[in-house]
């Protein structure tokens, strides 16, 4: 486990850092990059030619000793998870891309589809060859219509190219891709949800076991990482599993696409090694926040929140640092709460969105996400709760945590247990004086 | 049992775009016909902008399935419409980052605007306000999305000049904002990219 | 026993000779009931709408100890509906023979539509004659079957002899 | 394996699922959305508990605990949904520590927030598992303050099913049930979260198995249409017994109240039905409780009748046979008649000592095949071969078929019976339909499900079985004839005799024609075949063992009706709705009839006796597949109406003798003779035995019917009784003339047209249904007991209008 003041100071990267090489997000914000002429000629699926040439079994075990974890919120080794698909039996294999990004504060893989599908392309042909899937589904989030089209254009021109189809880069492997749009729906982040909705079904999440290697798309074996977890292979490959390793803390290796928002002066995506502070994402590389903060969400509205404060902000964000302070890295979407938004406000916010979002397949979900607690928290904010509210709020979402089928539950029910216990001062003044500790804010830039 | 006849429908959707209903058909395998649904809604619904229960049928008919099934499934998704909708149909994303950055009021703004609440349509069928839940643009928020194309950092000047160029049809292109390092504007972008 | 002791007896004779006596002139003057007292049931109606209160669930014929209740359901027209829901009492009979006015009935409703009255004089001479149905019951009827046979036989007023304190549960009831 | 429940330890399957664990270890979980016989989902999350097990090193050793040296017990870190947790060995379950009760509590308090406290209206009240659980897991009070979901109550799925909807707890069994046991999803969840509901584009739940979602709904969104508030559960008498509506054998149970039938649900027979009947038998019982029914015996006098007692009805019917020769009178019993019923019309037949005696309706070839299975080898073949419309005929079987394709067999029973939670059941598993062929004269349902599907020409049955033997024989075989390319047949017939466990399933189109029934039975030699045939009514077999037989084929039952008899008595059959076999019974000297409606034969009796409905009888039948199973009677006020040994006993007094047969008991006492055993002691789920075949079934009296373009199909709502089954004609329309499109509009009819046409010269009303599942040229109309499927006559030429439907918008 890292701790700030045993491990180097790692260096801090920008694009406009002279000490780092930008990898993932390298081409990111460039007029053009989306095009196959651009991304081959900056090196462009020569990892993949090199992949290609290696044993499917040399590929994983790259991956495994790279440290890479799975960048879509769980953080579960990809190497490992590479290596749970059954031996090669005749069967159809799938490696499934998810893109369906929807956790509010996340949206790194928007413009990695947008600006780079190609090196997405890359990473699920280095994948699909390491656990010898010939066919690859990319499930993009409906809203995400530029990235879509975007992404189309790319398969479309890898296929004229020989990058996708029979023999793909002039080997003997056979590769394709199958483009897939959603049309709204979070819960089609949970694995085996996306799974479901590609299939023509109600995303609805699977019972686990079997996991997706043993029965996933139509009960076939298959694999499903996230877009940067592929992104991320891309360059393991190239550059091998030790440049990767060499980045990052003990548990948590490589680069990361951290995610700024809130009132910050320069909110957006950063590339940095995992592990980096608080205080060198917020403070240095989005210019500080516009306005006094009192909160930090680490990683996604999912992600329990902490305090705003020095000893936060020194905390390097890495999975293990994180889950010792009750928190979680997530998807790495940091959202800065200010001083003047009421926390009940906010979570009240939170909450809406999951009790949008719930599939209503199990009873604490539909129930307690979707329908009790955002009316407890109308309650309150109506300057109508009760100390007992409170109380039945914190007992209710105890019960929603580890009863329900998938993690939609928890991920409503932490931030929750999270605010209450970082700002019960603001819920109890809220009840006992009936109205917020802090007003709405009405502003928006004109 | 009985098998009743259905009414008499309106011409089917896809009877003259056969080619490209097997086109669609034929991205995914023999054994996941079934995948094809929500990409055949997605067809319907950008061209008749919401998806009548005469096309759920005609769906469920191409699938072999029961347009029961289809129902459930269309209606699982947030962006598919039972209903018409306008042909601005404006999404604005509320959830948290948008609204640290001031999405509610920008919904109430369009609300006056318009003179329309959430799911509303205006008669003329020119606009439609839907309120929807994150969007992936919280860094550059708030967002306005108008039909299929993203909007960001919509201010209130902004969001005016949107309005205005919607009444007159002359939706302009949005530019592509990325925030933080990689602002397609930022100054000195070639040489950081290098 | 000593004459003391018969005297004190004597006193207690004489002095209820100057009392006021504790009997009445039933059926000639109306007798004195608790307003807790249970007689025979009545079935209310909603006063405001006039809908029967009954919703025909059979709860307490269930609760009956002696099985002296029969329910049958049906379902309301919606346009002209019997009671407030769905559900309605189609058949709703009580046989007061087997009624041992334990009040298990009243407790057991969930819609407060039965409710044991003050109503006591029951006596008749056939046994179907005691199975009283919801038209012997439903509230604005009064007194028992035979007291309404006399009355319509001799074209007066039914006269129910009691006078009792009135009881909330009993709405609308009036003797 | 070895797991511990609460302490209490015990061994079990691998596999096992860790609530079944709980159940068999006599410990209590709640649950809503598991259901036997389906894919358990975990989605009501009420079966939680805590549950550990150890762990192995690497090595494969178990980690120890190290003050013990036991293996030490990992628990997992949420609590788990037991019904979806299989078990381990060395696996520890609590569901007794406080953690476990607060989580159910809770579970309990989320699944009431919504749903509305109108127990007292509600028809599930009573019978409720939300009730019993709540009561039983529940804090007894709620903090929910908000209003409750408000969405549509009493909406009709069809005529037959009502939903309401704000009861409903979202525990998907039904949809589920759709998808899995009949395999048509009509019923789906629409909306999502909060905002779920269940509901279906389709006209009326399209299949033929919609009863059974009332059964198996935990709560009372669900609710069966024909018993909506007409009384509460515990106010119900049930009686299990077995359906005589078709030779299935399905278990049920009549729920009865004052003397009337009020509702059927589903009984449980795992080796039959296991808990699942079609609508047919579960809606199709109103004709019982039908005001028309006959309460006492009628005598004619002149023109009309006059109702008079059994005694004077016997006495009457005993004093005019006395004056026919034996040989002369014909007793003839309808095929649903029970064992014992049968025992009394043989004790009858030869009291007055005739050879004319018969069960109708009746095919010539026997009922009990060479080489028979059961229906639970029909559940667990590997190959399949199906010749006609089983999904109507026998629809019991037609589930059982699609077990078969998902190739799980039937679990094995716990002491708490059918596992709650079978894990090997998945939602959408696949289907092998590869292993199912069906043959049929029409596009039947279970065509869909199939992986080779011929459709034959009206009467081509035997053609084309005897070409399929012909392939099996490497000889030359037509391909028009066998409807598929020869390398197709080809392989179909390897399959048969590959598979382990092949089977065909004969139905009446088939057993309708001695000639295709012997092709049937080649095919079957040839390739190996086990046979299943599909008796006409429900206790066509048994009555064929029993010898409830003529003793030569021209004292058949059409002989009977022929001439061959002067004196008639006639249980349960309808005969003059031909109005020229009318017209013969009109001079017949003594016809008696017993029957449970003054029917066109009834009105032409001399003395008519009430009979009895198969729900007010005691009895034995005998399945298709040769089991015995008790008839239990329901406690029905059917007024002074007798089965058929209460006709015999009653004529037994009158002739002074004591016929056998003269009661259920005694009739039972010659039964034990014959069979063996004694009925008496039948356990509700039967006695499976080996049937004998009888050399001496005797062929029918068969003038050569007339051969018709057309077809009598079966159904499974009884057209005899359909008029009188409310509801249940309601759901599925009258008794049907189905038509090609092209023959229909040819002719100006469309569906919903009520016409009057002449099928085999017989008049019937029919409504006209246009589908294209009926190949053009050929018109399908319902079989009758007095007309049971096969070829037909339909003269459309002679089609009267009765009324047009009304022109749609």
């Amino acid at each position: 486990m890292s701790d700030t003041a045993s491990s180097a100071p790692k260096p801090i990267t920008s694009r406009f850092d002279p000490r780092f090489e930008p990898t993932l997000y390298a081409h990111v914000g460039v007029p053009g990059s989306h095009t196959l002429s651009y991304y081959r000629s900056h090196g462009g699926y020569e990892a993949a030619s090199k992949a290609l040439g290696l044993e499917p079994k040399a590929v994983v075990d790259e991956v495994k000793a790279s440290g890479l974890r799975g960048r879509g919120g769980a953080g579960f080794p990809t190497g490992v998870k590479w290596s749970f698909m059954p031996p090669v039996d005749g069967r159809q294999r799938f490696i499934v891309c998810n893109a369906d990004e929807s956790e509010p504060g996340s949206f790194k893989d928007r413009y990695l589809l947008e600006d780079d599908p190609h090196q997405l392309i890359e990473g699920m042909l280095i994948a699909g060859w390491a656990i010898q899937a010939t066919i690859g589904v990319v499930y993009v989030r409906g809203e995400y219509y530029h990235a879509y089209g975007r992404l189309a254009a790319a398969i479309d021109e890898a296929r004229a190219a020989g990058i996708l189809g029979r023999g793909v880069l002039g080997s003997e492997f056979d590769f394709d891709l199958i483009l897939h749009r959603g049309a709204g729906a979070y819960i089609c982040g949970e694995e085996t949800a996306l799974m479901n909705s590609f299939e023509g079904l109600r995303a609805n999440p699977r019972l686990k076991p079997p996991f997706p290697a043993q029965a996933g798309v139509y009960g076939l074996p298959s694999t499903i990482n996230n877009v940067e977890s592929f992104c991320a292979a891309v360059h393991i490959v190239a550059r091998g599993a030790a440049w990767h390793a060499a980045m990052g803390t003990d548990d948590s290796k490589g680069m990361k696409l951290y995610q700024v928002s809130g009132p910050v002066a320069r909110p957006g995506v950063y590339e940095v090694p995992m592990g980096a502070t608080f205080r060198e994402l917020i403070m240095e590389l989005a210019g500080g926040p516009s306005e006094p903060a009192k909160a930090i969400i680490p990683g996604g509205s999912s992600t329990p929140l902490l305090p705003w404060s020095d000893a936060t902000l020194d905390l390097p964000m890495d999975y293990g640092t994180m889950a010792k302070h009750r928190s979680m890295l997530g998807t790495g979407g940091v959202i800065v709460i200010p001083e003047r938004k009421c926390i009940v406000d906010a979570y009240y916010n939170v909450v809406r969105f999951y009790a949008h979002e719930s599939c209503g397949k199990c009873t604490p979900c539909r129930e307690g996400s979707a329908t009790w607690l955002p009316k407890m928290y109308q309650k309150l904010l109506a300057g109508q709760g009760t100390h007992e509210d409170l109380a039945l709020m914190e007992d209710m979402v105890k019960h929603m945590r580890g009863t329900a089928f998938c993690p939609l539950a928890d991920a409503c029910a932490m931030p929750v247990q999270a605010s209450f216990e970082h700002f019960r001062h603001e819920y109890e003044h809220l009840v006992d004086q009936g109205e917020s500790l802090y007003p709405r804010r009405r502003e928006w830039a004109a | 049992m009985s098998s009743r006849q259905p009414l008499p429908t309106v011409t089917p959707f896809f009877a003259d775009k056969q080619e490209r209903l097997s086109e669609i058909l034929a991205r995914y395998p023999e054994y996941g016909r079934r995948s094809a649904l929500m990409p055949l809604l997605w067809e319907v619904q950008r061209a008749e902008r919401h998806v009548s229960e005469a096309r759920v049928e005609e769906i469920a008919e191409i699938l072999g399935l029961h347009a029961t099934e289809v129902k459930g499934v269309m209606s699982f998704y947030g962006t598919y419409h039972e209903h018409p909708v306008g042909r601005y149909h404006l999404q604005v994303c509320r959830t948290l980052s948008c609204s640290l950055a001031g999405a509610d009021t920008l919904a109430d703004f369009l609300e006056d605007e318009l003179d329309l609440v959430n799911g509303e349509t205006d008669p003329e069928g020119r606009f439609s306000l839907q309120y929807v839940e994150c969007l992936g643009s919280c860094g550059t928020a708030p967002v306005l999305q108008v039909n299929d194309t993203y909007f960001e950092r919509v201010s209130r000047s902004r969001c005016r000049a949107l309005l205005d160029a919607m009444r007159r049809d002359t939706l302009p292109e949005p530019t592509l904002e990325r925030g933080g390092d990689n602002e397609p504007n930022a100054p000195d972008q070639e040489g950081g990219a290098a | 026993m000593s004459v003391l002791d018969i005297a004190k007896g004597m006193g207690v004779t004489l002095s209820h000779l100057f009392k006021k006596p504790v009997t009445v002139r039933y059926p000639d003057e109306p007798v004195q009931i608790k307003a807790r007292f249970r007689g025979r049931h009545h079935l209310l109606r909603h006063p405001d709408t006039g809908l029967e209160k009954c919703i025909g669930c059979s709860l307490c014929a269930a609760a009956c100890p002696a099985y002296a209740i029969y329910v049958e359901a049906a379902e309301n027209d919606p346009e002209n509906p019997t009671s407030a829901g769905e559900r309605y009492a189609s058949i709703y009979e009580i046989n007061m023979l087997r009624c041992i006015f334990c009040g298990f009935c009243e407790e057991a409703c969930p819609t407060s539509a039965v409710v044991l009255g003050h109503e006591f004089e029951l006596a008749d001479f056939r046994y179907q004659d005691f199975v009283y149905g919801k038209e012997d019951m439903l509230v604005g009827v009064k007194g028992s079957k035979w007291q309404r046979r006399e009355a319509a036989a001799k074209g007066t007023e039914v006269r129910v002899a009691l006078e009792a304190p009135g009881r909330p549960e009993l709405e609308g009831v009036d003797y | 394996m070895k797991v511990t429940v609460n302490g209490t330890v015990l061994e079990l399957d691998p596999g096992t699922s860790a609530i079944d664990a709980v159940f068999a270890a006599g410990f209590d979980v709640p649950y809503f959305c598991s259901q036997p016989y389906m894919s358990p989902i975990g989605a009501c999350r009420m079966c939680l508990a805590r549950i550990g097990a150890p762990r192995k090193e690497r090595d494969g050793s178990w980690i120890l605990d190290e003050s013990s040296g036991e293996p030490k017990v990992f628990y997992f870190p949420a609590m788990m949904a037991t019904c979806t947790t299989a078990i381990m060995e060395g696996m520890v379950i609590d569901t007794l520590s406080k953690d476990v009760k607060d989580a159910q509590n809770a579970m309990v308090e989320f699944t009431l927030i919504n749903h509305p406290l109108d127990c007292p209206v509600c028809d599930k009240g009573g019978a409720c598992e939300l009730q019993d659980r709540a009561y039983e897991y529940g804090t007894g009070r709620s903090r929910f303050v908000f209003d409750k979901r408000h969405q549509e109550k009493h909406h009709p799925l069809s005529a037959l099913i009502t939903l309401d909807r704000e009861r409903c707890i979202h525990c998907k069994r039904c949809v589920r049930y759709f998808e899995e046991v009949p395999g048509d999803e009509v019923l789906d969840f629409i909306e999502r979260g909060g905002h779920t509901y269940i509901g279906t584009l389709e006209d009326g739940l399209p299949s033929n198995f919609t009863g059974n979602i009332t059964d198996i709904c935990p709560v009372g969104a669900l609710l069966d249409a024909t018993s909506r508030f007409r009384g509460r559960n515990w106010e119900y008498d049930h009686t299990f017994t077995t359906s005589l509506d078709d030779a299935s054998g399905s278990a049920i149970v009549v729920d009865a109240r004052t003397g009337r039938i009020e509702r059927i649900k589903s009984g449980l027979n795992p080796e039959v039905n296991k808990s699942w009947i079609d609508d047919g038998i579960r809606f199709g019982h109103e004709y019982a409780d039908d005001p028309e029914r006959l309460k006492r015996p009628l005598l004619r006098r002149g023109e009309g009748f006059e109702e008079v007692s059994w005694e004077e009805a016997a006495a009457f019917v005993a004093e005019r046979l006395a004056g026919f020769s034996g040989k002369d009178v014909g007793v003839a019993i309808r095929a649903d008649a029970t064992l014992e019923e049968g025992v009394a019309a043989r004790a009858l037949a030869q009291h007055v000592g005739t050879g004319q005696l018969d069960h109708a309706p009746r095919h010539g070839p026997s009922l009990v095949p060479l080489h028979g299975a059961t229906v639970l080898d029909v559940a667990t073949a590997d190959a399949l071969l199906v010749l006609g419309d089983v999904t109507e005929e026998l629809p019991a079987l037609d589930l059982r078929i699609k077990d078969a394709l998902k190739g799980v067999s039937p679990p094995e029973l716990f002491a708490h019976g059918v596992p709650i939670a079978d894990l090997r059941l998945k939602e959408r598993m696949p289907r092998a339909s590869e292993r199912l062929a069906v043959v049929a004269p029409y596009r039947v349902d279970l065509m869909k499900y199939a992986g080779a599907a011929v459709q034959v020409p009206v009467a081509g049955e035997a053609a084309w079985l005897q070409a399929m033997a012909a392939v099996a024989h490497a000889q030359p075989a037509d391909e028009a004839v066998l409807g598929m390319p020869r390398a197709e047949a080809e392989s179909l017939v390897r399959a048969w005799r590959e598979a382990q466990k092949p089977i065909m399933i004969v139905g009446g189109f088939v057993l309708a024609s001695e000639a295709a029934t012997e092709a049937a039975a080649s095919l079957a030699k040839a390739v190996g075949f086990r046979q299943v045939l599909v008796p006409p009514m429900a206790n066509g077999v048994g009555l064929e063992i029993t010898q409830v037989l003529p003793s030569h084929a021209r004292y058949d039952y059409q002989g009977m009706l022929g001439g061959s008899a002067k004196a008639l008595v006639l249980s349960n059959l309808n005969p003059a709705v031909d109005p020229a076999v009318a017209e013969r019974l009109r001079s017949c000297e003594l016809l008696v009839v017993h029957d449970l409606f003054l029917t066109e034969t009834a009105r032409l009796a001399h003395v008519v006796l009430p009979g009895t409905s198969g729900y007010e009888k005691d009895g034995t039948m005998v399945s298709l597949e040769g089991r015995f199973l008790p008839v239990r009677a329901a406690p029905v006020d059917a007024g002074e109406a007798r089965d058929l040994t209460g006709v015999v006993k009653a004529l037994g007094e009158a002739f002074g003798q004591r016929l056998e047969g003269r009661s259920v008991r005694s009739a039972r006492r010659v039964l034990r003779k014959e069979l063996g055993f004694d009925p008496t002691e039948l356990h509700r789920l039967g006695l499976l035995r080996e049937l004998p075949r009888r050399r001496a079934i005797v062929s029918l009296n068969v003038r050569e019917t007339v051969v018709g373009d057309s077809l009598r199909v079966p159904s499974l709502a009884r057209p005899e009784y359909l008029g009188r089954n409310a509801h249940l004609r309601a759901a599925l329309g009258g008794p049907a003339l189905r038509l090609h499109p092209e023959d229909a509009a040819a002719r100006g009819l469309r569906t919903g047209d009520e016409v009057v046409v002449p099928v085999d010269g017989v008049p019937r009303r029919l409504e006209v249904r246009v589908s294209d599942a009926v190949p053009r040229g050929v018109s399908l109309v319902p079989a009758t007991p007095e007309a049971p499927a096969g070829p037909a006559a339909v003269a459309l030429d002679d089609l009267v209008h009765e009324r047009r439907a009304l022109e749609v918008a």
